[in-house]
């Protein structure tokens, strides 16, 4: 067994440069990397490129970097919700690229899996398609669309194993697994990390090839965003 | 009377038929899960990793680990699956699901829609909406006539950034029930008590109104 | 709940015609749709395209349609170890495309998830690559390759629920899930049925959306092909 | 004296390093997971859809569920994964498996491989190899240096159907360790006993051959 353990998030965080792209798991604030973000708030590092669904809330998931300064790029399919993000896109401080959400899954899978460009038809005709390759398949457009990689992935699971197999909990798996393949280095965190052997393997969601690193995290917080409920009649 | 939300949302709800996979956008598409009609079994896709959405949680059973695109937090029903993004789209993009019910800002006749962005407005996003309304082969369109300055969202042409090319098939809003057919906006149904007049008054783009157009019945 | 129970095997493959195109998961003989090539050998339907990663071996699998000359060709990566298939292609009854098995199993998730195509290096400088487009990425020459779709798909499962939600074991799941996405009408057989909300939802291989049709399978022979085992010290 | 099939995967399982995932071709390849090294961790992946591969199972313990790309029955080993062929192919296709090892027919010294196909013979197909070839950055060919008449499989260019272009990094063989650099195989070590005469005279290929050749320590 290959053990992917490091005991703590500044092990983990290890090697994170000023302008690197970044790849972070979640979708709003479901499944985001609590631990790393942290840290890479903390790590004082600039300039970076954010591959990421969202973009947090104001103080919040990656709403932390941004409060910092320390994004000078976002790449996301839907980046409401967050004050401080509107103020630097709108003052040009911050660099956006939106991309629509299937296609950012699948480029993130794409990246993974050694498939360098492949076609859909999301967003033909749209501004999207913009400088795109159009071709048709069976009388239907589609655009060209290429692999996106990130110099480290980070990602949250909820069982670990220190082997680097990963097990997500409900919708907190969204973006994770696909991002955990598009990492040269990927950094997972886990709610519960367990010695190889004690997940069954054919329950993985994320192999282990796909994590350099893992870690136990700690204080999660869990936010959610929208608390609707019925009421018990 | 013009239909109000709940009215739009029980009226597409007719659009739904047994086996149906469904994906409801946030806004009034969401309410069609409150009128599925007796008898028709559907099951409710939400892009971001879920089939089999239940409704929401009863307080104090929330759960953070479950949410639905809309970022609220729900519940599922038996049978339900979770998966991650690049399989939840494939659902869509392969044509698995097979209605997508959202909102627009604008539908022109052509079947253009346009829903995510205005310029010179903060832009949140286009989300899932461009991969839905490209992939999905029946997209129904739940929304107002008209803007809020009473100006129609019913187009010859779309004046905003579309969201997707020539892929609407039906739009219900307050006021009628259109069928995109040819480039035009075929008048199916009328709201309760509303006449063709006011329709006509409302809507910008070219209208079809052929025979008896009798009104829909909630 | 969307029920997709069908009660029996010839309800499951009702609609099959001459000249279809199948898909049959399964990687040798591990994880073949058993109870549904029995029926297909039964209905005596002919001229058929098989999608499948191999042919079986004389007298089981794929072999059995083979036998009655219901395949006019096999799309496979593999066909080794059977002596009928190999006769019929020698005597030009039976024609043969050969696709890496990589380019294989990714042209099915194409078909199933709408992307009509795709970059892969695999096969470049081959004759698979013989009238594909060729594309530099990354300074590395790829080949397009196309989606494959079927008329039926045919897979099986160890476990599967009345809502059509598949889980495999093992080693048997291989092509089964990419094909489960890639067939117009989908038949899963499985091993044992149980009613929907008995399986974990973050559990689940094959999401039901991806199924039409599910039966309880029987008689199992589950054949091993190289039994190879060490002896206990 | 020339290596028998066991002592090539002996010298290939010299070539295994800490941490790598590792594929390991039917044939002389499969024999590399009984010779590794003491200390070095590293992860078999088979091709069908499992990570973590462990011995054949004892007799009576033989699962027809559990099998490896050579159809063979396999045990797994604690954190052992399993998974459909598209992610296994990820895997490979990804380059996220360190090392793989395969047989060949032919290999050329600027790094091409034939294994797969002989004209006018039975084709029985590439499997995963094309994919494997063309996707990792570490191969390794295990193979006899010579035919069984007795020619060379060390060639200047294949005569064969191709299985992959300029991808080959290694060689090792019952003669030799070589390693394909600037289109010529540059000799590295010599099997015991054998003579850099001997490998010479069975290589077709343009040999480099700098200084004093070591033999395999084995």
């Amino acid at each position: 067994m290959i053990n992917k353990v490091v005991n703590s998030v500044e092990e983990a965080i290890e090697g994170v440069a000023d302008d690197m792209t970044f790849m972070l798991g979640g979708f709003g604030l479901c499944g985001i990397p609590e631990n790393s973000i942290g840290a890479l708030s903390q790590s004082g590092i600039k300039g970076l490129t954010c591959i990421s669904n969202n973009a947090g809330v104001d103080d919040f998931g990656l709403g932390l970097l941004l409060q910092k300064r320390q994004i000078k790029k976002m790449i996301s399919s839907y980046v409401g919700e967050n004050a401080e993000f509107e103020r630097q896109m709108l003052s040009g401080e911050l660099e956006v690229e939106l991309i629509p959400q299937g296609s950012l899954a699948e480029r993130c899978r794409a990246g993974g899996a050694g498939i360098p460009a492949f076609f859909t038809p999301a967003g033909y005709g749209t501004e999207v398609a913009k400088g795109k390759e159009v071709r048709e398949f069976n009388g239907k457009p589609h655009i060209l669309e290429s692999a996106l990689t990130a110099d480290f992935a980070f990602v949250k699971a909820w069982k670990g194993d220190t082997a680097g197999n990963l097990i997500f909990k409900g919708t907190a798996r969204n973006f994770n697994p696909m991002m955990a393949m598009a990492g040269k280095i990927t950094v997972a965190e886990v709610e519960e990390l367990v010695p190889a052997g004690e997940l069954d393997p054919a329950q993985i969601h994320t192999p282990g090839i796909f994590v350099q690193r893992i870690f136990q995290g700690k204080d999660y917080e869990k936010r959610i965003e929208q608390r609707t409920v019925r009421t018990r009649e | 009377m013009a239909l109000d939300k709940n009215g739009i949302a029980q009226r597409i709800a007719q659009e739904l038929q047994n086996g149906f996979y469904v994906n409801l956008g946030i806004g009034i598409p969401t309410l069609v899960a409150n009128y599925i009609p007796q008898g028709i079994d559907v099951e409710f896709q939400s892009e971001n990793g879920v089939l089999g959405m239940g409704p929401f949680p009863f307080e104090g059973e929330e759960d953070s680990d479950l949410i639905n695109a809309g970022k609220q937090t729900i519940t599922t029903m038996a049978g339900a699956v979770f998966f991650d993004s690049a399989t939840s789209f494939s659902m869509i993009r392969g044509q698995h699901v097979q209605l997508t019910v959202l909102g627009a800002m604008e539908v022109a006749q052509n079947g253009d829609i346009a829903n995510w962005k205005i310029p010179g407005k903060m832009v949140k996003g286009m989300g899932g909406a461009m991969d839905l309304v490209a992939s999905a082969e029946n997209i129904i369109v739940a929304m107002m006539h008209t803007n809020k300055k009473g100006e129609s969202k019913i187009l010859k042409k779309c004046s905003l950034p579309l969201t997707g090319v020539g892929c609407v098939t039906k739009v219900v809003t307050n006021l009628s029930v259109l069928e995109v057919v040819d480039g035009s906006f075929k008048l199916l149904e009328r709201a309760p008590g509303v006449s063709i007049e006011e329709i006509k008054s409302a809507t910008e783009g070219d209208l079809i109104i052929e025979g008896e157009i009798p009104e829909m019945k909630l």
